[in-house]
């Protein structure tokens, strides 16, 4: 059963006095269970997907669907009480910037408490619940590998480096036990070792609690070692989407081809010092976007015809919106 | 790579030409500059523009209403004061005292703060921290307490209240100079000049100061309404200059000797001012929105 | 925390020292003679002079006269006025006060305005209240201090006969002077109509306070304004947002206390510009404080008035300055210096 | 061939010293370290956050001084004294080209700036040998009238790159430069720099979190932890037999990465 | 609507003075604030002056006789007259002989433990020359004391009805003498008068309680309040909002307004003053009577009181106004002349361009509400002559001090007479001895002039003495040693509530029988 169905989804922000389509077209399909992967350029609208899904966009942005529903309540009509309790049961999000959003002004085990619901905790009065609350806490932090759980909860959000708020982040958003947990971007700049950790972590309550995960990341490596379903986005368009397995071992859109060539890690064959595959150019900004395919200037198989947008098409469970898809012939 | 080129605009506007961009956008910061410019023009042209000597006193023509009242004549357009002296001429050349002595020494205060500033910003340990705390000692007096003791040293009048003035604004662009310097300093383009082999002073002038700009452009307007204010408040408190000289300070306040049977004697050159700091303060306002903005964008 | 303590009252003794310095130094920098300048007495018998000079060791370096001139104010004596032949103590102690109360007054107006529409037009971001309070705020912003307390005056006490426009109450009540205060020291007193006087006193107040409150108010609320919407714009927010709380929570949960937090030392220095406007406001309105006390001392060239003067204005706001920055320091978690800019 | 950079006993430690009045002490410790870099060599530091590596780099190129040891280029030690011999020799690409550009001149002067510091060409010579690099890196001479803003990521890089590379030097330092980069721009810039590498002689110091690159790139490793170099080797050495606990740990999760997504 | 209704209320009157008083005793100083906050409120005198006809009154004194030389005057004292009983001291006796020599004797003689007290100056008397008039002051019993004069003198009843003839207590002397403390005599003051001193604040007001055991039986009020605004606009903007109930020298450009404003009501008196200009003729180039004249003559006069004014004042041809018997009608003043000024100004080696300065009081006065103006316009005149004007002006106190030095050009200011006797004017203005007093403000010392007024006091007949001074007038008409200017008239505006205020013509303002409705 599908937990969140995104269908087309547009999103037009205000760029220095022009309105730009920063998404355009985005479909999205989670599954119970599933550990799906969001792929994409820096800057190609990952993070705003994420903000679309809990209703955390600026309100003079417009944003448009065709369907946007959890578990078949639209989101989009909801009202806004009736979807912020929707969120808070059952969507965890950790956001990119995990210094930036924690409130500076609380203690990290002030946030964190805030966040344990009551129900988890069995005593029911205000004392116990306090204890048991902060049991729950360390716990928490035990379990993303924070060891010195006393002086986390002692410390302000710019107390702490980096990759200890990363893990804090992800502590909070299975705190309170939801249905998704939304990672956007939750390893970046950690070193390997840590990561793998969380990798691990992430893995197991996925599989241990059929909890969900939309995992955001540019990581090729980190996505493909875990996610069930990938879906990739160039410039706000989502290029590709489909299977991992199908995806990585035949990919259709130029782009995602071109991802997975980049990484070194996936070419045990590769020589050392070898020149890496990449494509030409670099991603235009928001205000020079081309028309039709956003990638289109920079594909290497891009004819007159890619001014247009290309329709989403489907093969099997593998969806792709490009003119000249690779491997044609095959499928 | 040629063809990355063609999905570029063709105008590529340097960070001032972005800020204008911005500031353009903003129509009520416009106006505040169109009305700014104006009177830039009035303090250049007013020897053309005003129809009198603003301090020819005529006695025929005592406490004329401007042209508006029933009693008013064409003749003096905002009437005459007690000394039957034309109005607008003298607010004309009060605007020019008052307005283009303040623009004056808010650049000579801002020559001085900035390179004493860049110093104050360049230099580390316990000179910082010195200059820091007395700084801060310094800025914690009001500015229009400064101006009165040094008034109170030097003595009354025009040229010393411009002293006074410059003086008590600059501790403002030395504070935010060093400020700006040194968290530029941080910044990793400067380490970048300082393995380039810049010394100190090359770094503050060819890398921090080129962006400084708008800083100080901002502090500019702030420091420009506050040294019209502080020199028409100076002049009203008649420390400043002197009677006849046409300032609008001590313009109002001669002002009020007649106030209650000439309330336009005090309410014209009260408006100039006002009229003034809103221009001002709505080009600051302009610019410092706009200076956001760019940096939203 | 001591740490914060003790360098804090470092930095206020510091910089106190420098100010009493700086006093010092002006004994010796105004016109005329540095005996008569420290001590107020203009004397000119010989005998008496030797004395005023031992006390005041003249003869000394002037590190040994800075220290004997540091005890001297300790003791607060702190010589006469030319003028008036008063201690100088006393007068201080008599206007400063009445300066003090006028501007807190003004200050808590301007705070019980200011922030509130600052916070409305900070969550109205973009719209018209928004435009409004903003337009309004410009007015408010741009009119000269001294401008605004005589058009208030030609209204509200020429033309409408509302409101008295000089001094602080009615001559002809005489409340004995226990802390400066007007108010607290009617409600201390034993005058026998104490609410008509409060009245009479409340009356006085008005005017000045509102033509000093409107420059200040309109900057609270610009500050305010600033700092609402980037507090509501920061990813916490909208993280709070997204964890499920709603407007009014994520509002006093986490919006006010984060706008207010980075704003309070700014507010803090509205002291300094509000202090400046009383004093001309003082003048203006004849109120009785320190203002209008050393602008009188400046036309009576009084230098030992103006000397003391300085030294107390500025004194009074570094040490509130530094108050409120300590205060500000110790509840701040971020303990981070907040920038001095910024309306 | 001897050695092109080499690295004796650096050491820098900051114990309890206090900074400035008021600030906290910091205790911070980093090596000794010596290494050695060969001219058209790639050495690669890895290790995890907070491990000083970003602190050597600065070392390296004298954005710090070290407490004790020395750094011998060509066999002569670097100095104060010989700054310039340093500047022009040694280069830094930062972690964050979008900082470590000015925003407020043009790429031109950017670039302007090393050569008319530190070489005696004129003013055209100049010119020319801008728009040379320019286009070695792959923008295009009229690049140097943009303004920082007015480009991508990758495009800043390459100027940071071109600033790097326009004084010729014979040893880059490059800290984590790749880790804003998107994957397919990435390869772009990792493609450019061996193959400067190749065509100057470079010797190349490299610090990544992303062993896959550092794995792709490098001739040699050091690993660092806490300060301290713990292992140093070749790097096919290294990723087969990693000698260390920590060093194992960390190929580890990297080839359990790899391998997880072949099952 | 009851914030804004509500006026305060308490019984007393709040009089806008403008400026503050230097002391308070009028013996010390000439000025008007000095005299207007003492002399009348807190003292008494032996006679006084009606103040509708200018008549001399019986004050303290019950009777008086005159012996038939005209040396000798005895003065029968009032009994049961009270002195104040404030905090600062309590008197154990009445009024008597001894409180009257005690306060003559204080400025006559040189011995007198008073004398030096306060600075020791009596510009006043010093001017009239009067210690030098008296020979001797004597007790006869108690309530009885007689003056021996050196000469006849006919303004000596006069004399003793000016705001400077006060009434001291003796007994308040000796007991401030034994504690050492005598400057207090004139600082809290003590006397018989309808309303005792409370407490006084520079630039800022003046406290006074009704005097409840004055011997007159005059309505008097609970308080007294001087408020000191030296601001003209100011006093009359507190006159409008109730905040004064009367107000000093209401600014000439506001009477029509207070004429015409209901619940005002102004007072007008023709003025016994002049304002002039005075130019130091013991400093070079002034001291030529050409170059005073020729620079008189650049100046229009007519204009001056348009503008200044506001045609609230009559020119003044001489020194004395014209309501003096001493005026002289048919005299010729000095005549508006700019091209004649001009030529005699090269004619004396007065080159274009020649700078001095002009003097201007800072404060308003009733023969020059504002100085500064003035010296405005005059410098508009004097430039059109090719004379160049600096402006110069201190704090009122300094301004003095330095005028006293005659280190000035020139001045703006002027004199308000004492009393109706001419002699008030030409003796103070411009006697030689009046140069030391310091109210010779033009540093002229004529012996053909102090011949002139002295023996004009010789003689008791109106018409002996108006010889004299005709010839004196004649004297300053040709000399110039100053340029009377204007009479102003005297205004006092006050809020109709008030009741029994009148108008003194001759010196300070008296709230004596004044109450508020
Ligand atoms: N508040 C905002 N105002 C204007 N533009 C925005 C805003 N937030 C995002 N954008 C623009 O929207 C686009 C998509 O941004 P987004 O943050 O979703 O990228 P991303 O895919 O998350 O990139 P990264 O991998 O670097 O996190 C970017 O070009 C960005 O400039
Ligand atoms: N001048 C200094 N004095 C004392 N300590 C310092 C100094 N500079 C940096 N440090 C400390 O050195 C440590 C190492 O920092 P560094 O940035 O080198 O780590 P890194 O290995 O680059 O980590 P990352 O992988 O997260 O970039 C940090 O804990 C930092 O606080
Ligand atoms: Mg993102
Ligand atoms: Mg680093």
């Amino acid at each position: 059963m599908n937990l969140l169905d995104i269908k087309n989804l547009t999103l037009e922000i205000d760029v220095a006095g022009q309105w730009v389509k920063a998404l355009d077209k985005v479909n999205l399909v989670i599954f119970e269970g599933q550990i799906h992967a969001l792929v994409g350029e820096s800057g190609s609208g990952k993070s705003l997907i994420v903000k679309a899904i809990v209703g955390a966009l600026p309100q003079r942005w417009r944003i448009t669907a065709d369907r946007m529903t959890w578990r078949g309540q639209n989101l989009l009509t909801m009202s806004a009480s009736a979807r912020r309790d929707l969120i808070r049961n059952d969507i965890s999000v950790i956001f990119q910037n995990p210094k930036g959003s924690l409130d500076p002004l609380l203690t990290l085990g002030e946030q964190l408490k805030e966040i344990i619901p009551d129900s988890s905790c069995e005593a029911k009065w205000f004392w116990p619940s306090r204890s048991e609350k902060q049991r729950l806490a360390i716990e928490l932090l035990h379990r993303v590998g924070i060891k010195d759980h006393d002086l986390c909860m002692r410390s302000y959000p710019h107390q702490i480096s980096n990759d200890v708020c990363q893990k804090f982040m992800i502590a909070m958003a299975l705190a309170s036990e939801p249905k998704l947990i939304i990672a956007d971007d939750p390893t970046r700049g950690m070193e390997i070792t840590a990561k793998s950790q969380i990798l691990k972590l992430l893995t197991r309550v996925n599989q241990v609690r059929k909890l969900s995960i939309l995992f955001v990341s540019h990581d090729l490596l980190a996505i493909s070692s875990m996610a069930h379903y990938m879906t990739v986005l160039y410039c706000g368009q989502s290029v590709e989407s489909g299977n991992m397995l199908q995806l990585k071992k035949r990919a259709l859109h130029p782009y995602t081809q071109a991802l997975l060539d980049s990484a070194p890690s996936f070419r045990k064959d590769l020589p050392p010092k070898s020149t890496l595959s990449s494509l030409d150019g670099t991603i235009p900004t928001l205000q020079h976007l081309p028309t039709g395919c956003r990638l289109g200037p920079r594909c290497p198989r891009a004819r007159r015809e890619c001014v247009v947008v290309p329709a989403v098409r489907r093969v099997h469970e593998h969806y792709y919106s490009c003119h000249f898809p690779l491997h044609w012939d095959k499928i | 790579m040629s063809r990355f080129n063609l999905y570029q605009e063709e105008f590529h506007p340097s960070p001032l030409q972005h800020t204008w961009l911005e500031f353009r956008e903003n129509h009520i910061a416009v106006v505040g500059l169109l009305c700014f410019l104006f009177f830039v023009i009035v303090i250049v042209l007013c020897p053309i523009l005003a129809p009198y000597n603003p301090l020819t006193q005529n006695i025929d023509a005592i406490l004329i209403p401007p042209a508006w009242d029933d009693n008013g004549g064409i003749m003096n357009l905002f009437g005459t004061d007690a000394l039957g002296r034309d109005l607008l001429s003298r607010v004309m050349y009060g605007c020019r005292m008052t307005f283009g002595i303040s623009i004056l020494l808010v650049l000579v205060a801002m020559i001085i703060g900035v390179t004493l500033g860049a110093i104050a910003g360049m230099s580390k340990g316990v000179r910082s921290s010195v200059v820091n705390h007395t700084l801060d000692s310094v800025m914690a007096i009001p500015t229009l307490l400064i101006a009165i003791i040094i008034i109170a040293i030097v003595g009354t009048g025009l040229v010393n209240s411009m002293w006074a003035i410059v003086l008590a604004l600059t501790p403002q662009f030395i504070h935010h100079t060093r400020d700006f310097v040194k968290q530029e300093r941080k910044k990793e383009y400067v380490m970048a000049a300082k393995l380039d082999g810049a010394t100190p002073l090359q770094i503050v002038t060819r890398s921090i100061l080129p962006n400084m700009g708008e800083i100080l452009v901002v502090q500019g307007t702030l420091a420009l309404s506050i040294a019209i204010l502080d020199i028409s408040a100076l002049g009203f408190l008649n420390l400043g200059a002197q009677p006849p000289s046409p300032e609008l300070g001590t313009m109002l306040s001669e002002g009020i000797e007649v106030a209650y049977i000439a309330p336009w004697s005090i309410a014209l050159p009260g408006f100039a001012i006002f009229l003034m700091m809103i221009s001002i303060n709505l080009v600051g306002d302009g610019l410092r929105s706009a200076l956001r903005n760019r940096l939203l964008h | 925390m001591n740490k914060v303590l003790l360098r804090y009252t470092n930095l206020v003794v510091l910089t106190l020292l420098v100010l009493s310095f700086f006093s010092f130094m002006l004994a010796y920098l105004f016109p005329g003679d540095v005996l008569a300048n420290l001590s107020g007495v203009q004397q000119h018998d010989p005998a008496n002079l030797e004395q005023l000079k031992a006390r005041y060791q003249l003869d000394s370096n002037i590190f040994v006269q800075y220290w004997y001139y540091l005890m001297d104010l300790y003791r607060g004596d702190w010589g006469q006025s030319f003028s008036s032949g008063l201690p100088l103590y006393e007068e201080v102690a008599r206007t400063l006060p009445a300066s003090i109360e006028l501007s807190t007054y003004a200050l808590l107006v301007s705070f019980a305005v200011g922030l509130p529409l600052g916070f409305i037009a900070g969550l109205r971001h973009h719209r018209n209240t928004d435009y409004a309070l903003l337009s309004m705020s410009v007015l408010g912003y741009s009119i000269p201090v001294f401008w605004l307390a005589m058009i208030l005056i030609l209204t509200f006490a020429l033309q409408l006969g509302w409101f008295p426009l000089s001094g602080r109450i009615s001559l002809l009540y005489e409340i004995p002077r226990v802390s400066g205060f007007i108010l607290l020291d009617i409600v201390w007193s034993d005058v026998s109509n104490k609410s008509e006087v409060l009245l009479d006193a409340f009356r006085h107040l008005i005017l000045p306070t509102l033509s000093i409150a409107a420059f200040t108010t309109t900057v609270i609320l610009r500050i305010t304004r600033r700092s609402v919407i980037e507090t509501m714009n920061s990813d916490y927010i909208q993280a709070a947002y997204a964890r499920g709380l709603n407007a009014r929570q994520v509002l006093f949960r986490h919006g006010i206390r984060n706008a207010i937090m980075p704003i309070l030392p700014l507010l803090a220095m509205q002291f300094t510009t509000l202090l400046t406007n009383a004093m001309i406001v003082e003048v203006i309105f004849s109120w009785p404080g320190i203002g209008n006390w050393l602008i009188q001392a400046i036309y009576q060239r009084d230098f030992p008035a103006i000397r003391v003067g300085m030294l107390a204005v500025s004194a009074l706001v570094v040490i509130f300055t530094m108050t409120i920055d300590l205060g500000i320091r110790l509840i701040d978690p971020k303990k981070s210096k907040v920038e001095r800019v910024a309306i | 061939m001897t050695d092109l950079l080499s690295v004796e006993n650096l050491a820098f430690y900051n114990r309890n010293r206090k900074q400035g009045w008021f600030k906290a002490p910091t205790d911070f410790e980093l090596g000794p370290v010596s290494f050695t870099l060969k001219a058209g060599e790639t050495l690669a530091i890895v290790g995890g956050n907070s491990s000083g590596k970003s602190f050597l780099a600065k070392l390296l190129v004298g954005l710090e001084s070290p407490q004790s040891g020395q750094i011998l280029l060509n066999g002569e030690p670097l100095t104060k004294a010989n700054q310039r011999q340093r500047c022009l020799n040694v280069r830094m690409i930062f972690q964050n080209s979008n900082e470590s550009l000015n925003p407020g001149i043009t790429l031109g002067s950017i670039l302007d700036e090393p050569l008319r510091l530190n070489t005696d060409l004129s003013p055209a010579q100049r010119l020319v040998k801008i728009e040379q690099t320019l286009v070695q890196v792959g923008l295009m001479p009229e690049h140097q009238f943009f303004y920082r803003h007015m480009l991508s990521d990758g495009q800043r890089q390459r100027v940071a790159l071109a600033r790097a590379l326009i004084l010729n030097p014979q040893v880059l330092v490059a800290d984590e430069p790749f880790a804003a980069l998107d994957p397919s721009v990435r390869s772009q810039i990792v493609n450019l720099l061996m193959k400067i590498q190749r065509e100057l002689g470079l010797g190349f110091i490299f610090i990544s979190h992303n062993l896959g690159i550092v794995r792709h790139v490098s001739d040699k490793i050091i690993v660092m932890r806490r300060g301290q170099i713990i292992e140093t080797g070749k790097t096919e050495v290294i990723f087969t037999w990693p000698k260390e606990e920590y060093t194992q740990k960390l190929v580890h999760s990297h080839q359990a990465l790899i391998n997880r997504q072949n099952t | 609507d009851g914030l804004i209704t509500s006026k305060p209320n308490p019984s007393g009157i709040v009089y806008c003075s403008e400026g503050s008083p230097t002391g308070f005793n009028p013996q010390l100083d000439t000025s008007g604030t000095t005299v207007d906050a003492s002399s009348h409120q807190v003292y008494d005198r032996l006679l006084d002056f009606d103040p509708l006809s200018g008549n001399v009154l019986l004050g303290l004194a019950s009777s008086w006789e005159i012996s038939e030389d005209g040396l000798r005057y005895t003065f029968q004292l009032r009994k049961n007259v009270e002195f104040h009983h404030t905090a600062y001291f309590t008197p154990s006796r009445e009024f008597n002989a001894e409180d009257v020599i005690f306060s003559f004797d204080r400025w006559r003689l040189l011995d007198h433990p008073y004398h030096f007290v306060s600075g020791g100056a009596y510009p006043y008397v010093d001017s009239l020359s009067l210690d030098k008039l008296i020979v001797s002051i004597n007790r006869i019993n108690d309530y009885r004391v007689e003056f021996i004069l050196n000469k006849p003198q006919s303004s000596f009843l006069a004399n003793l009805a000016t705001d400077f003839a006060v009434i001291l207590s003796a007994e308040y002397g000796e007991k401030l003498l034994e504690s050492h403390q005598q400057e207090r005599i004139d600082n809290f003051p003590v006397g018989t008068g309808p309303y005792k001193f409370v407490s006084f604040r520079q630039d800022s007001y003046v406290r006074y309680v009704r005097n409840d055991n004055y011997w007159q039986p005059l309505r008097l009020t609970e308080k007294l309040i001087f408020d000191i605004t030296p601001s003209s606009s100011l006093r009359f903007a507190k006159l409008i909002t109730g905040e004064c109930d009367a107000i000093g020298l209401p600014a000439h450009s506001e009477l029509d307004i207070i004429r015409q404003s209901k619940g005002l009501v102004l007072d007008e008196k023709p003025g016994l003053n002049v304002g002039f200009w005075a130019f130091n003729t013991a400093k070079p180039p002034f001291d030529k009577a050409e170059v005073r004249r020729a620079l008189a003559m650049a100046v229009d006069k007519n204009a001056l009181i348009e503008a200044i004014y506001f045609d609230s004042a009559v020119p003044a041809k001489n020194i004395v106004p014209p309501t003096s018997w001493a005026f002289q009608a048919e005299q010729k003043g000095i005549s508006y002349n700019p091209s004649g000024a001009k030529k005699l100004l090269t004619d004396n080696g007065i080159k274009p361009g020649f700078t001095m300065e002009i003097w201007a009081m800072p404060v308003e006065r009733a023969y020059n509400p504002n100085a500064i103006k003035m010296a405005e316009l005059i410098q508009g005149y004097l430039q059109a002559v090719g004379v160049k004007v600096d402006i110069v002006s201190f704090e009122w106190s300094t301004f003095r001090e330095r005028l006293k030095q005659g280190i000035h050009d020139s001045v703006l200011i002027g004199w308000s007479a004492d009393n109706g006797d001419p002699d008030n004017f030409y003796r103070p203005l411009l006697s030689c001895g009046a140069i030391k007093s310091g109210t010779n403000r033009a540093f002229w010392c004529s012996p053909e002039y102090d011949v002139l007024i002295n023996q004009a006091l010789q003689f008791t007949s109106i018409e002996d003495r108006q010889y004299f001074y005709f010839k004196a007038n004649d004297l300053i008409a040709e000399q110039v040693p100053l340029l009377p200017i204007a009479h102003a008239s005297k205004y006092q505006a006050f809020r109709s509530e008030l009741k029994g205020f009148e108008i003194n013509a001759l010196g300070g303002v008296k709230f004596a029988g004044v109450v508020k409705d």
